[in-house]
């Protein structure tokens, strides 16, 4: 179990080196980083005087390690475009987008859980099988599709939501939530549903399969015949067994979430980071995008690290190892 | 042959009482009919400039009022005809899906297969690289090379290639799901006897994954496909809106809706509406077979 | 108490309806222990769930009625019979592996259930629970009744299934094949706990099983079925001692006995197969093919030897930093198979008998020790190339035949592989002609190389799998377990193919087994393995008359024989 | 969305200066496609950041609703004799927004930062051989040749407080990483900077210390960037913002028809224009015409000029809002034309003609370049004209893509035919004259990146930019006029509209540069 954990944080380092890797190979072989900080009019001495500063002259192995070093150290560098330092530019944008996901994530679980079980229960129902065509059109629209419908309906059309922003925020320390005024609520609730539906249909259509799988088992079928409430059967046999790979796979939808927050963002103008990287794509940004990728795969693999720790939680064939 | 096999039998009557597999195949079939021959049942050619003229700019659809009936589906603001467009962007977006897709398939079969057969070192590496990928999600990935080959690339040399980069970029965030299944499958079936006895008999592993493992993993394979099918047709459309996408003069559905968009309050809701229509139709059916394959393969399911 | 009458019980299919259980009749008494006895498809599990009121969406019960005591089972509304289920009848499942939920304490899944059925206070329920494994046997409850499954071995495991149908005192336990995945020593124990409850308690047991053994262990009274129908019913000692119906005597006879060797089984006929060999002309065409390939005459498989081979599997790290835990699946086992005899592998499961013959086999890889083909060093897994000529001359029969031949392959290629592999025949008609010629000779008829495995039965696919071996003009075949998945006249019909090929064509064969009787058809000698060690080997006659060892004398002890004569 | 602190404050403070202002209005929000990336004024010569900065900063002097140049921290200003360059007289009490107060070395400052390598905006100042300071209110901008147009060319030049840029290290504009200068100002203009979220959102409060009386009657004004243009409208119509600018052409009238809210459409002086590959001996981008450049025949270029139906772009892509235009700048500004005011009519067959007449009788294939973000449907316009030139036998291959990038692409002579927009910085025919007709050289034609030649227009050049007496300056103005419509050396396509949607209550002054001037917006 030491060993598991062990293992994935090996991992957890060599998927983040590889990742390192990409974005440096990306801030420093796409387009020239100098003749993008300098305008038009500056002098090739300048360029060759900035190009010494900013020791890319330097070994590539050395120019790495002080990439990564850099990043270890927050250092993130500067914006092509704002000159500003790219670490303040995440961290201003970081929460919106952390709320953005969470609260989107948490919708999909929240709606999707239950949806799966139900549609898991009574497989052949008609609301079932409604449920079951409603999230299969909910994932053949284009989420830009249904965020923009979602602000025509109810921002202008009935005038309930905002339609863009984050609304009032309130700053505690660094971190800007928009979770504790009625006004950031408000605007949460578009673009949280527009980013929740994908990943919802997705949990929700997981967790019906593994429920369905795991009604057939023989404990549960030993529970039934033990005359073992239905209830409990459901609830407290068959759906933690459900969700222990359920929980797994969250880990990794954290990924899509995060993918699609950037579609949502750029529809909300939701200041978050997905924002920021299009942008940065927009004008060729190289710094932005390289620290936004480090970033996002470091997000990820925290999130499953963490995944992998819930799982020791709630399994107990992992938790103990000894056997009689 | 599996499947053809699969199809004579227990497919086809299962089939036959799913009525939502039926109309789904149905739709499937007709759409994809219309975008392979779309050179040659669309009215118009929208690719060719002098084939349309401005002056019949935003015309609304025949059955609306000022429908003209050359323009079935009305035309958008070049004055092309919407039901040309859609049938070519179709054809553009489903080859661009199908192309990438192959890809994302044989990259990530080889790579699951030979993972899950020789294990070991080969498959952490495998795997590791998958988290990687994992860690950079579809979109993203797109963006991405896109954004590389902006940087790299002379201009007009990333414009030629710019189907080649948006195929690319989808197949690169595709292929984990293949590599992983069949790296899973790989691994159960390798266990079993037959494979050990190939392995026992001397044969080469080359043959023993191809003839042996591969014929009997195909059907997962054959739900992720589908269902990868569908989802790189919306990455494209999602791409294009996000403005990464294939350029104004050869539309692809997505590229479409995209344009559309500009119209969604202005009155001229066809322009958008036509061809998000045609891509949410064409994706719930392909979504659709996706699901009955998942269900017949996995008969515990049923 | 409980009385079945004229039950029938329909399946509906794609193809109309299937008529699984027919007009069975039965009772069972309080203490009485009912066996359920026939091969696999006879209808005894549906029996079970019918009675249950468990049967799977598909099914329906058609006719016939069936009362506990009073009650109409058949009249119960679904809410009536859940609540019936583990009050007043119980089940226990063949598997403990998976019939027990893995993210919960027995404790809590024990009281969970007394609570379901009786209002009293949990921690009633808890003592209750307690003493009850205590009495079934599971040392120091009071702290085991806080682990979770897959803390117990396999038997404690079912002890505990067998608790927890207990838990509520039901009247009647229905237990399918309670054993079958359990070790004979593990079964013994069960069995007497069984034997043991019926007494005590008075419950009534309907134990459904396949294997006669069992049933003449504890069986009361017992019904035979075939195809869904009883075919004969009464005591034990009078069904199975003097059986009337010819099918039952077919069953009888071909049980394996255990205190003596037959010639061959005497099999019914059933399946299509001929019943014996008798040669066919293209069988005499695939035997004259196999002579050939010893340089003519009456050829003899190499000789074995195996020298303190030993086989490590490494397993988990154990701490941040520890070793990783390495276990012993093979420790310095040493034996040798005498050319062109039988060798019996015997040994409960985990003692290391498939290890070793995948060591044979080059599928495992030991960490120690030496392996003699004849005389010639045979390389390890490691060392083996695919060219190595043993690759020709050891072949191997699996298990499991529904997972040894490729399904998505014809028969014909499944045949002609290893003749193109070692090109032993280049001639693509010559290939086709040999394997069809060898389907003859293991008893199955030409045509069947046209079709794919799916289409067999668990039998045919077991020649098929010897075909298959044969092809490869084998002189070493290891059969490992090959007859532990097949019903037992099947089984008998295989024995019988594989006792007249080995003297045919003189093998040199290496027949592993769980179960001693069958070895002792089969075997000239017999090595016993115990946790990877070696216990004894030795003649396998003089092996059945006096066991040496200890552990020996026990496992014949505990292996459950069928003697009414 | 986040409050600053001292907004209370504030506001009492600013309602007590406008009691003179009509109604108290709120908070005045309004949003743009583009975030201005710097709040620093010499760091960027870029459109979006000028147009916002003004509200913050001011120059030597400004331009007024008509775009006429107006006093502003100069109260005055004179020619030196013999065009020895000019002399401003500094307007005196001028404190900036950290009350520090305005002087000649401030003017001398900024000139220097304008001017240092880091700076954006030297060509402004390329006429300039150096400043002067009489006294402290007195400076002069000496300039080798006379320069009657240089006040007029400096209405963006906006004066930094010396003392605030080096204490804060800001002597020089951002180059690698940003300075206190890139998200803080401190400007003498109506508006101080409150907080500064780049990309998110910028508050502005009134300067109670201002010197000029303020027209608007503001009391915070909060600017929001919204890039999908779909969601910037939906937020004016469901009344999150006051005022959103630009709008895509086809919203006009849904916005007209919805009650509550109006747009205002003036015309642009931007005119859009085709510009031809002059200088160029081959075609780039053709199929098959590779050996000659057949733009070089001026036949060719007028059968282009007739084959584009400049009418049907207008109604069709620019719903009826863009005006033809015949020359390089719209009618009414000062040099314009009269006498050239007819442009040549829509005739398609008189153009195949043309084409066949100069030796393309089956006509020739080549690459249009065209941005696709910089102008109102710019990629559509290009397609459609690639569709009517399609029309009369010549097929165009549309290379359409973002403005970044657009301008090293003509820069580097990728093109055969493109699409341009010009705007006259100094609202007067010798700017686009300067830069679009004059040979490319060091300082002049710099954008003329066809590399139109015409030896008179250049001789005319110098004298245009030095006549004082307005009638002989326009009578060159004609010639040159002239000479470009009959070389066709250029196909101005239309004036482009100026799209503003606000509020019913917002009152505003929209000025044909597009700038937006928060001075001038009052809310009833």
């Amino acid at each position: 179990m030491v060993g598991f954990i062990l293992k994935r944080l090996v991992q957890s380092v060599f998927v983040m080196l590889a990742v390192a890797f990409l974005a440096f190979s990306l801030f420093r072989f796409v387009g020239d980083p100098v003749s993008q900080m300098t305008g038009v009019e500056t002098s090739l001495e300048d360029q060759a005087r900035l190009r010494e500063e900013l020791g890319l002259n330097d070994p590539f192995a050395l120019q790495f390690i002080r990439f990564a070093g850099d990043l270890v150290q927050g250092d993130f560098g500067y914006s092509f475009r704002t000159r500003e330092p790219i670490g303040e530019m995440l961290l201003t944008r970081l929460p919106a987008t952390l709320e953005l996901g969470t609260v989107a994530l948490l919708i999909s679980l929240a709606v999707g859980i239950p949806a799966g079980i139900y549609t898991a229960l009574r497989p052949r129902g008609l609301v079932s099988q409604s449920i079951l065509i409603g999230t299969l059109i909910g994932v053949s629209i284009p989420t830009f599709v249904i965020g923009i419908l979602l602000i025509f309906l109810f921002g202008v059309q009935l005038g309930w939501l905002p339609t863009y922003g984050r609304g009032d925020t309130v700053e505690i320390g660094w971190w800007r939530t928009s979770l504790l005024s009625v006004d950031g609520l408000r605007s949460l609730v578009l673009p949280a549903l527009t980013l929740g539906l994908f990943q919802l249909t997705l949990t929700m259509r997981l967790v019906r399969a593994q429920m369905m799988e795991v009604m057939r088992t023989d404990h549960i079928r030993f529970a039934i015949a033990r005359g073992v409430p239905w209830r409990r059967i459901r609830y407290r046999h068959a759906l933690p067994n459900t969700m222990i790979p359920v929980v797994t796979i969250i880990g990794l939808q954290f990924g899509g979430v995060i993918a699609f927050s950037i579609v949502t963002e750029s529809v909300f103008q939701w200041p978050g980071m997905g924002l920021l990287f299009l942008e940065s794509i927009r004008f060729v940004d190289i710094p932005v995008m390289s620290v936004y990728l480090v970033v996002i795969a470091f997000f990820f693999v925290f999130i499953n690290l963490l995944v992998d720790l819930i799982y020791l939680a709630i399994d107990p064939r992992l938790r103990v190892r000894e056997s009689a | 042959m599996m499947l053809a096999r699969l199809m004579q039998t227990e497919g086809v009557w299962l089939f036959s009482r799913n009525p939502a597999a039926i109309l789904a195949a149905i739709v499937t079939i007709v759409v994809v009919a219309g975008a392979v021959l779309a050179p040659w049942i669309a009215p118009t050619n929208p690719y060719d400039l002098s084939s349309f003229s401005l002056i019949d700019g935003l015309l609304p659809p025949l059955w609306e009022q000022g429908g003209d009936p050359r323009f079935l589906l009305g035309t958008d603001d070049q004055g092309r005809d919407m039901l040309s467009s859609i049938l070519y962007g179709a054809r553009l977006s489903l080859i661009i899906a199908s192309v990438a897709m192959g890809i994302a398939l044989v990259l990530g079969v080889s790579l699951g297969l030979a993972a899950g057969f020789f294990g070991g070192r080969l498959d952490a590496i495998v795997m590791r690289v998958a988290d990687v990928q994992l860690a950079l999600p579809a979109i993203l990935t797109a963006l991405l090379i896109d954004g590389i080959s902006r940087g790299i690339l002379p201009r007009e040399v990333h414009d030629d290639l710019r189907l080649a980069v948006i195929t690319l970029a989808i197949a690169l965030s595709l292929w984990v799901n293949f590599a992983r299944t069949a790296r899973a499958s790989t691994f159960v079936e390798r266990n079993k006897d037959y494979v050990q006895a190939a392995i026992m008999m001397g044969q080469h592993p080359l043959r023993i994954m191809l003839r042996h493992i591969l014929p009997n993993i195909v059907g997962p394979l054959l739900v992720i496909a589908t269902v990868d099918l569908a989802s790189a047709i919306l990455l494209e459309a999602t791409l294009s809106f996000l403005g990464v996408g294939l350029p104004a003069d050869s539309p692809s559905l997505g590229t479409l809706i995209r344009i559309g968009m500009q119209y969604l309050l202005s009155g001229e809701w066809w322009i958008l509406w036509m061809p998000t229509v045609f891509l949410v139709v064409l994706v719930v059916s392909i979504n659709l077979l996706g699901d009955f394959l998942r269900d017949l393969f996995n008969p515990s399911l049923r | 108490m409980l009385s079945v009458a004229g039950l029938t019980v329909r399946f509906r299919h794609r193809t109309g309806a299937a008529t699984a259980v027919e007009d069975v009749t039965m009772t069972v008494a309080r203490g009485e222990i009912h066996g359920l006895v026939g091969e696999s498809g006879a209808g005894k599990s549906t029996i079970g769930a019918a009675i249950m009121g468990l049967l799977p969406p598909a099914g329906e019960i058609a006719a016939g009625d069936m009362r506990l005591g009073d009650t109409d089972l058949r009249t119960l509304s679904a809410a009536q019979a859940h609540h019936l289920r583990g009050k007043r009848i119980s089940m226990i499942f063949q598997d403990p592996q998976t019939s027990l939920d893995p993210l919960m304490t027995i404790g809590d899944q024990l009281v969970e259930t007394i609570l379901a059925h009786e209002d009293i206070p949990a921690e009633a329920a808890l003592t209750r629970a307690v003493d009850l494994l205590e009495e079934i046997g599971i040392a120091n409850a009071r702290a085991r009744i806080r682990s979770y499954p897959h803390q117990f071995s396999g038997g404690m495991r079912q002890r505990v299934v067998i608790a927890l149908a207990l838990c509520t005192n039901p009247e009647l336990i229905i237990a399918d094949e309670p054993t079958t995945a359990l070790d004979v020593a593990v079964q013994a124990q069960v069995l007497d706990l069984i034997r043991k409850l019926a007494e005590t308690r008075g419950i009534g047991f309907i134990l459904i099983t396949h294997d006669i053994g069992v049933i003449a262990q504890i069986a009361d009274r017992v019904t035979v079925l075939r195809d869904g129908k009883v075919v004969e019913q009464g005591d034990t000692a009078r069904v199975l001692g003097a059986p009337e119906h010819p099918y039952t005597k077919a069953l009888m006879a071909a049980v394996p006995p255990l205190d003596r060797r037959l010639r061959r089984f005497a099999v019914p006929r059933v399946e299509g197969e001929a019943e014996t060999t008798d040669l066919t002309a293209p069988a005499r065409e695939a035997e004259d093919w196999l002579m050939s390939g010893a340089g003519g005459g009456a050829s003899m498989g190499p000789a074995l030897d195996i020298e303190a081979i030993t086989v490590r599997f490494t397993g988990e790290r154990r701490g941040l930093f520890g070793p990783r835990e390495s276990f012993v699946a093979l420790d310095d086992v040493t034996m040798s198979v005498r050319p062109g005899t039988v060798m019996g592998l015997v040994g409960e499961s985990g003692s290391g008998k498939s290890t070793l013959a995948k060591v044979i086999a080059a599928l495992v890889h030991p960490a120690a020790g030496e392996m003699r083909l004849d005389g010639a060093a045979l390389a390890p897994m490691r060392r083996r190339t695919r060219k190595d000529p043993s690759r020709r001359v050891i072949q191997m029969v699996f298990q499991d035949p529904y997972s040894s031949l490729n399904s998505r392959h014809k028969v014909l290629s499944i045949l002609t592989e290893p003749l193109r592999l070692y090109g032993l025949e280049r001639d693509e008609a010559r290939q086709d002609r040999l394997a069809r010629a060898m389907l003859a000779l293991v008893g199955l008829p030409a045509e069947v190389a046209d079709r794919y495995p799916h289409q067999f039965s668990g039998g045919q696919r077991q020649r098929i799998a010897v075909a298959r071996a044969l092809l490869s003009r084998p002189g070493l075949l290891i059969c490992d377990e090959p007859t532990s998945a097949l019903d037992v006249s099947i089984q008998a019909q295989i024995l019988n193919l594989l006792k007249e090929l080995q003297t045919k064509f003189g093998l040199t064969t290496l027949f592993i087994s769980h179960d001693l009787a069958v070895v002792r058809q089969m075997s000239d000698d017999i090595t016993v393995l115990k946790d990877g060690k070696l216990v004894e080997t030795g003649p396998s006659e003089a092996f059945f008359d006096g066991p040496r060892h200890a552990y020996s004398r026990d496992l014949l002890a505990q292996t459950p024989t069928v003697r009414f004569r | 969305m986040h409050r600053s602190q001292p907004h209370t404050t504030v506001l009492a403070l600013s309602a007590l200066l406008l009691s003179a202002s009509p109604a108290i209005s709120e908070t005045f929000s309004w949003a743009g496609t583009t975030d201005p990336q710097t709040m620093d004024p010499h760091a960027v010569n870029a459109a979006p950041v000028l147009s916002f900065l003004n509200n913050v900063y001011e120059g030597l002097v400004r331009r007024g609703p008509d775009m006429d140049i107006q006093p502003s921290l100069a109260t005055s200003w004179e020619a030196l004799p013999d065009g020895a360059g000019w002399r401003f007289t500094l307007r005196q009490g001028v404190t900036y927004h950290d009350g520090s107060e305005f002087n000649a070395d401030d003017v001398i400052f900024s000139y220097e930062r304008a001017i240092s390598e880091p700076s954006d905006v030297k060509s402004w100042f390329s006429s300039i051989t150096g400043v002067e300071r009489v006294d402290d209110y007195t400076v002069d901008f000496l300039t080798s040749a006379p320069n009657p147009l240089f006040p007029g060319s400096i209405a963006n030049f906006m004066i930094l407080d010396s003392g605030w840029a080096e204490a804060n290290a800001a002597e020089m504009p951002a180059r690698d990483a940003e300075n206190h200068a890139t998200r803080n100002a401190n400007g003498t203009g109506p508006f101080v900077l409150a907080s500064r979220d780049p990309g998110i959102e910028t508050r502005l409060t009134p300067f109670s210390g201002w010197w000029d009386t303020a027209e608007h009657n503001l009391t915070e004004a909060v600017f929001t960037p919204i890039g999908n243009p779909a969601t910037g409208l939906a937020a004016l119509l469901s009344g999150e913002i006051d005022f959103i600018s630009p709008i895509p052409l086809q919203d006009v009238t849904q916005v007209e028809e919805r009650d509550g809210f109006k747009v205002l459409a003036g015309l642009e002086t931007r005119v859009i224009m085709l510009g031809f590959g002059h200088d160029h001996e081959t075609l780039k981008y053709s199929d098959e015409t590779t050996d000659a450049n057949p733009f070089l025949d001026p036949r060719v270029r007028l059968a282009v000029a007739q084959a584009i139906d400049v009418e049907t772009i207008d109604r069709v892509i620019m719903r009826g809002a863009a005006e033809p235009v015949s020359q390089l700048l719209p009618a009414g500004l000062s040099g314009y034309s009269e006498e050239n005011a007819e442009r040549p009519a829509f005739d398609p067959d008189a153009a195949t003609a043309l084409l066949a007449e100069a030796g393309y009788p089956d006509g020739f294939s080549f690459g249009l370049m065209c941005p696709n973000d910089r102008y109102i449907n710019d990629e559509a316009v290009c397609r459609a004209v690639a569709s009517m030139l399609a029309r009369v036998g010549i097929e165009a291959n549309v290379n359409a893509m973002p403005v970044r990038g657009y301008w090293d692409e003509l820069r580097a002579d990728n093109f055969d035919m493109y699409l341009l927009g010009w705007s006259p910085g100094t609202f007067d025919a010798e700017h686009p004259f300067r830069f679009l007709a004059h040979t490319p050289t060091e300082r002049l034609g710099t954008w003329n990146f066809g590399g139109y030649s015409s030896a008179r227009i250049d001789e005319l050049m110098t004298p245009i930019l030095q006549e004082i007496d307005p009638d002989a300056r326009q009578g060159m103005m004609d010639e040159v006029a002239g000479i470009l419509q009959d070389d066709v050396a250029y196909v101005p396509l239309y004036t482009e509209p100026l799209i503003w949607a606000m509020k019913d209550n917002v009152e505003v002054i929209q000025r044909p540069d597009n700038f937006f001037m928060l001075r001038w917006v009052t809310v009833n």
